[in-house]
């Protein structure tokens, strides 16, 4: 039972990771696909926030009147490095979804299935 | 949008303090949660939900196109610009504390200006995205 | 003193320069920009590898913070040597730029365009000189994202689905890298590359080990386009602008194996790959069988831009196998194939970026009597085809040469009959045109054309002297790659 | 001029010339002098290194590292001067032919034909005197390429076709198999210097040995061993110069001298012997004359008769190697120069008949040598020395070669000689029969070809002859070749 619960974070992260990942080869529609990918990389936001924390640590901040007495922290470098995947994880959105708008443009559909037909066409 | 009196007031109430709110996220980073990326987003979020409210081709008057890229490379130049002033000042690349006459005091100039470059091109660029996209297809 | 800057310099030079073309809003300027910053991370490029070669490798810490604790940039015979060949390639892909990308792109984006590329190479010799696992990621979306931009700008309309399918299976490998390397930092609690490889000898049998190493490997191997993680490669290569082909087919696929093998060897160590993982065997299988799969595909391909491009995956198949004899002569191979390769493909894709630049298309059925029409593009196209097949006096001789000796020392002679066999299919590929350029007459009811201007030839012919050179002085590419392979290995160097 | 220098000279005059063919393609007067004068250099550049080898030196040069440990190296000794004193004197004879011979048959690309021919000798030259396995490949491919044009110079479908099968067989083979055989005659060795006595003795176990030696000569494509003899006929469809010399003389040519060349200073003819592993070569060669001899009995074209006729010759060079004994040695390198003067005089005569009376197959010749009794005369004599009569240079090399067989007392083989050379006067004797003795079908309204082709046929035909009746030069290096053979 401590294998399932006591890694209850791994789980959730396993389970979104798999849901993300299927979304992106199951659906044919680009849109979904990009929704897709966001939950993947959630996912991996997720796994790396919650191995940051730390059982009864507090934020990172110089708390004053504490007199350098030590306090209890969580890992904030995860943190940091979460942020730059977010700030990456947000530009590929912008682009993913800007090229669909572009397909859309060029060829009246963003289903893949139609799209590889017209492809094959000329 | 412009319509409902009701957003309308709401929103030219609120953009101010957003903006406010973003200026203390990122002022206050070096002693507190935040920073440039935060403050960023929430600075273009004061532009985006004046365009929701008040169009997109009001919101165009008040930050065009070329002034918003022309703020995505000031910001980047900005960051870079602040590391190769450290190599000129004598230390590695990025090294705040030569910026000043003490260390201390040099990490933090160093690192306000990092921010703020920072703070600019994610405003910027938040904004340039939600105008690019706003603007297909009219 | 300028010197003890040269890594920094090496990937903010690039980085200052994109923003500035966006600020500067001028085509002509910001291609004089990408020229001048491409010859100066060249000629730093330079510089470094001598000094690497001269005293040894090379740290430099971003910030003054010290080494596991900051951002180390770290420049050893390895990296230096893959530095050299990305910037190099920019060097003279940048010159070349200017025509075909006036051509195929509309005036008032050509500023976006060369911010894009300062960007992807930014990227590029980011991910390369870096020292710390994330920034390796940071730098490979860098390069990732303006890569996906690059290719969506090319003309035909399939360039844009070609991205988006590039866009989603690069942000999945590099999410797996990503999950890796966050494995790895809960094992080890460092994300400096040095760090890492000292503090995961204690942990090397865990399960959460393994896992992220698997996920690395996935990761880079969809970056590399190692077969069956190819399929995003032929539509984006065949469809983008012709620059952003010749920049990417030279040095994306090298600078992501260049990653693996830091994160394989120098990480994880030979000894961990070779015994816990097998990842050796598999290497070898996924690698042969990539050759033969992509070499017959490309055979009956009538694009030719994506006939070459299958030749890509093929190539980088070649490459892997050098690598997956996890031995001096092997590595040796592999690493020399980079640099040979990146000649090679720079020449051919430039020449076909002439063809296009004067017929609009790249069809095997237009080439028709392009031999005589065209004589300087397709003759740069017949030797780099000589030494994509790996016939003596050209590079491509001098990696088979290693790739052979390699399997033959290990006694796998029927690995050095596959890899000969396999270079025949080259033959029967690059032959096609050949045969069709020179021994058929032209189209009759199609305007004449031209030679390409003197602005694509010289840079083509630049590759296409450097693919003759390099394959009768070997001094230089096997002294260093013959170096970095002992690195690798830890056998000193 | 010392050694060194003739060397690389020899190599980069053919170059030269080729630039300035190119340079010239306006003015064909011009380019056509530009070819006679570098053929005529080139000999003399070549004829001058004969003295020095016959005088025991052995000039070479090392010209620079190409893989740390090998590099490019040129060496004269005794069986390049051979191939090379032949190959560089009938470029001469045939850029006088294939001046009349273009001219007269109005081919189009003629400077792309002047060029690729000189390149080819260059490669040629570079075969004859190269120092290592690594030079003697990479010249032996140069010479694959620059050959593949000349092949496909009519730019037909029948040609294209013809320059694949050629390209492809003759690359297949460089690549699969030598190119194997090399590197891991390296990794055993540790060296590809070629080297009086062999080099692999003392490295290789026998199994290795054997492997090594039959890649080798099934690698060495150009030697045209079944069943990678397609080629040959394929490359027929080239304009009958190219057939003449390349067909007959450098490209084979350059094949089984790298047959020999590696029989003796890669494996060693007394570690062959001792070590075994030639055995299976010489059957397979042998099986060849035989096979080959009869598929030429049922050709009606006469160039692709001439082509079988050729890859049953070729085998002859591979026996004499695969006997290994001295007489088979001898008998080899005599027959490299032997055939190659009987051959070229074969070809020049299919190409003459095809300009003068536009015919191409055998029943066609009805007649023919009262129309041109020079060219047939010639044929004749070119005829005999396949067959090995005196008093043609066939009978020599063929005499020594049967010494061989007999030495090795492989009876098998004595037999194989014997009955192939029943075959050779089978298929080569009617021809002259019907064009001397037969009544034309119609009337002949033609003369003998363009003078030109007429003077380099019996050019020719009187070396043939002449290489009977004085073959002293040639015996002279043949012996010093087994004389280094300890």
């Amino acid at each position: 039972m401590d294998f399932f619960v006591g890694h209850y974070n791994y789980w959730i992260f396993v389970f979104l990771m798999m849901l993300g990942f299927y979304v992106v080869v199951a659906r044919g529609n680009l849109v979904k696909k990009i929704i897709g990918l966001n939950i993947f990389q959630a996912s991996v936001f997720l796994l790396y926030i919650s191995i940051g924390k730390v059982f009864g640590g507090t934020a990172p901040i110089i708390i004053e009147g504490a007199g350098g007495s030590p306090v209890t922290y969580s890992n904030p470098l995860p943190h940091v490095l979460i942020l730059t995947a977010i700030v990456v994880g947000v530009a590929t959105t912008a682009l993913g979804l800007s090229l669909v708008i572009r397909i859309n443009e060029a060829y009246g559909t963003i289903e893949e299935d139609e799209i590889s037909e017209m492809d094959l066409e000329p | 949008m412009r319509h409902h009196i009701i957003l309308r007031v709401v929103a030219k109430l609120s953009i101010p303090f957003i903006m406010l709110y973003a200026l203390y996220v990122q002022f206050h980073g070096d002693f507190g949660p935040g920073g440039g990326f935060q403050a960023g987003v929430i600075f273009g979020a004061a532009f985006i939900l004046y365009a929701l409210i008040f169009g997109l081709d009001n919101a165009l008057k008040v930050a065009p196109m070329n002034v918003v890229t022309f703020f995505i490379s000031i910001g980047l130049l900005l960051y870079a610009g602040v590391g190769v002033a450290a190599l000129f000042y004598g230390g590695q690349f990025l090294d705040y504390g030569v910026l000043a006459s003490d260390s201390v005091s040099g990490q933090h100039l160093g690192i306000l200006l990092v921010e703020l470059g920072v703070g600019i091109t994610v405003a910027a660029v938040m904004i340039a995205i939600f105008f690019t996209f706003a603007d297909r297809g009219r | 003193m300028i010197a003890a800057h040269y890594p920094a310099l090496q990937i903010v030079a690039p980085l200052i320069a994109a923003p500035l073309c966006v600020l500067l809003r001028r085509g002509t300027l910001a291609w004089l920009i990408a020229v001048a910053v491409s010859w100066l991370v060249f000629f730093i490029a330079i510089q470094l590898l001598q000094q690497v070669m001269a005293s040894g490798p090379i740290s430099y810490e971003l910030g003054g913070w010290a080494a596991p604790w900051g951002i180390e940039y770290r420049i050893d015979s390895v990296n230096a040597f893959v530095l050299l060949i990305v910037s190099g390639i920019s060097a003279v892909v940048a010159p070349y730029a200017r025509a075909t990308v006036a051509k195929e792109i509309p005036e008032d984006r050509h500023y976006l365009f060369y911010s894009a590329y300062l960007l992807c190479l930014t990227g590029l010799l980011g991910i390369v000189i870096t020292g710390d696992a994330f920034n390796v990621f940071v730098f490979l979306e860098i390069s990732s994202l303006s890569s996906y931009v690059l290719i969506s700008l090319g003309k035909d309309r399939k360039a844009l689905t070609a991205a988006y399918q590039y866009l989603v299976m690069g942000t999945i490998g590099a999410t797996f890298f990503l999950i890796g390397v966050g494995l790895v930092y809960a094992m080890t609690g460092t994300l400096n590359m040095a760090d890492i490889a000292v503090r995961l000898d204690a942990v090397e049998n865990t399960r959460t080990v393994l896992a992220a190493f698997a996920f690395i490997t996935v990761g880079l191997g969809l970056k590399l386009a190692l077969f069956p993680l190819h399929l995003w490669l032929p539509n984006a290569y065949a469809y983008a602008p012709s620059a952003v082909t010749v920049f990417l087919a030279a040095t994306a696929t090298k600078v992501a194996l260049y990653t693996m093998l830091r994160f394989v060897f120098t990480l994880f160590g030979a000894d961990f790959a070779l015994n816990v993982t097998f990842l050796a065997g598999f290497l070898m299988a996924l690698a042969i069988v990539g050759v033969f799969a992509a070499s017959i595909t490309a055979i009956f391909q009538n694009n030719i831009k994506r006939m070459l491009a299958y030749s890509s995956v093929a190539q980088v198949g070649y490459m892997v196998l050098g690598v997956s004899f996890f031995s001096v002569t092997g590595l040796t191979g592999g690493i020399v194939h980079m640099f040979n390769h990146a000649m090679m493909k720079g020449a051919l894709f430039m020449a076909l970026g002439a063809v296009f630049y004067r017929l609009g298309t790249v069809h095997l059925d237009r080439m028709r009597g392009l031999g005589r029409q065209m004589p300087l593009t397709m003759f740069a196209f017949v030797i780099g085809g000589f030494s994509l097949i790996g016939l003596p006096l050209t590079v491509g001789f001098i990696s088979k040469w290693y790739l052979i000796l390699a399997a033959l020392e290990r006694g796998w002679w029927p690995i050095a009959g596959l890899v000969l066999l396999s270079s025949l299919l080259a033959v029967a590929y690059v032959w096609r045109v050949i045969e069709v350029a020179y021994f058929r007459d032209p189209p009759e009811n199609h305007p004449k054309v031209t030679e390409a201007p003197l602005s694509l030839l010289v840079p083509m012919w630049i590759l296409v002297l450097a693919n003759i050179y390099f394959g009768i002085d070997t001094s230089l590419t096997i002294g260093v790659a013959e170096r970095a392979a002992k690195s690798l290995l830890g056998l000193g160097g | 001029m010392t050694g060194e220098l003739a060397i690389i000279a020899a190599i980069l005059v053919p170059l030269i010339g080729a630039f300035l063919i190119a340079a010239s393609h306006r003015h064909p007067n011009q380019r056509e002098a530009a070819t006679l004068v570098t053929a005529t250099a080139l000999f003399i550049l070549v004829a001058s290194l004969l003295s020095p080898v016959l005088a025991g030196q052995r000039p070479e040069t090392t010209l620079w590292e190409i893989i740390p440990g090998i590099s490019i190296s040129l060496q004269a000794e005794p069986l390049g001067m051979v191939f090379a004193l032949i190959a560089s004197f009938l470029w001469i004879v045939t850029s006088v032919y294939s001046i009349g011979y273009m001219r007269g048959h109005h081919e189009k690309n003629q400077t792309r034909f002047y060029v690729c021919f000189a390149i080819a000798l260059s490669s040629a030259i570079g075969v004859a005197f190269a120092g290592n396995m690594l030079t003697l490949f990479i010249f032996y491919e140069v010479l694959t390429l620059s050959t593949y044009p000349l092949v496909t110079h009519h730019g037909t479908d029948e040609a294209r076709r013809g320059g694949r099968t050629y390209l492809g067989l003759l690359l297949f083979t460089s690549i699969a198999f030598q190119l194997l055989a090399m590197v891991w005659t390296w990794s055993v060795a540790g060296t590809l210097d070629f080297t009086p006595g062999g080099i692999l003795a003392e490295h290789a176990s026998p199994v290795v040995f054997a492997t090594l030696f039959v890649l080798y000569m099934f690698g060495i494509g150009k030697a045209a061993l079944m069943p990678f003899h397609r080629w040959l006929p394929a490359a027929m469809v080239a304009p009958t110069p190219v057939s003449a010399l390349l067909h007959a003389v450098a490209v084979v040519k350059a094949g089984v001298f790298s047959v020999l060349k590696v029989t003796i200073y890669i494996f060693g003819v007394d570690s062959l012997a001792r070590i075994g592993g030639s055995d299976i070569i010489l059957y397979v060669a042998a099986t060849t004359t035989i096979l080959a001899s009869i598929i030429a009995l049922r050709q009606n074209n006469l160039k692709r008769r001439l082509a079988y006729s050729t890859i049953s010759q070729l085998s002859y060079v591979v026996m004499a190697a695969t006997l290994v004994n001295d007489f088979g040695i001898l008998g080899g390198t005599l027959h490299v120069a032997m055939h190659a003067f009987g051959k070229i005089t074969l070809f020049f005569c299919a190409g003459a008949i095809l300009v003068a009376a536009h015919k191409t197959e055998v029943s066609q010749l009805n007649g023919i040598g009262r129309a041109m009794p020079w060219t047939m005369t010639a044929f004749t004599i070119g005829a005999l020395s396949m067959i090995g009569l005196p008093p043609t240079a066939g009978f020599i090399s063929k005499w020594y070669i049967l010494l061989g067989a007999l030495e090795a007392d492989a009876m098998i083989i004595v037999g194989v000689l014997v009955l192939s050379t029943l075959l050779n006067a089978g298929y080569f004797l009617p021809i002259v029969y019907s064009a001397f003795f037969r009544e034309p079908d119609t009337p002949a309204k033609h003369g003998e070809a363009p003078k030109t082709m007429v003077g380099a046929i019996g050019l020719c035909a009187g070396g043939t002859v002449l290489l009977f009746l004085f073959p002293g030069q040639i015996l002279a290096l043949a012996h010093m070749l087994i004389g280094n053979v300890p």
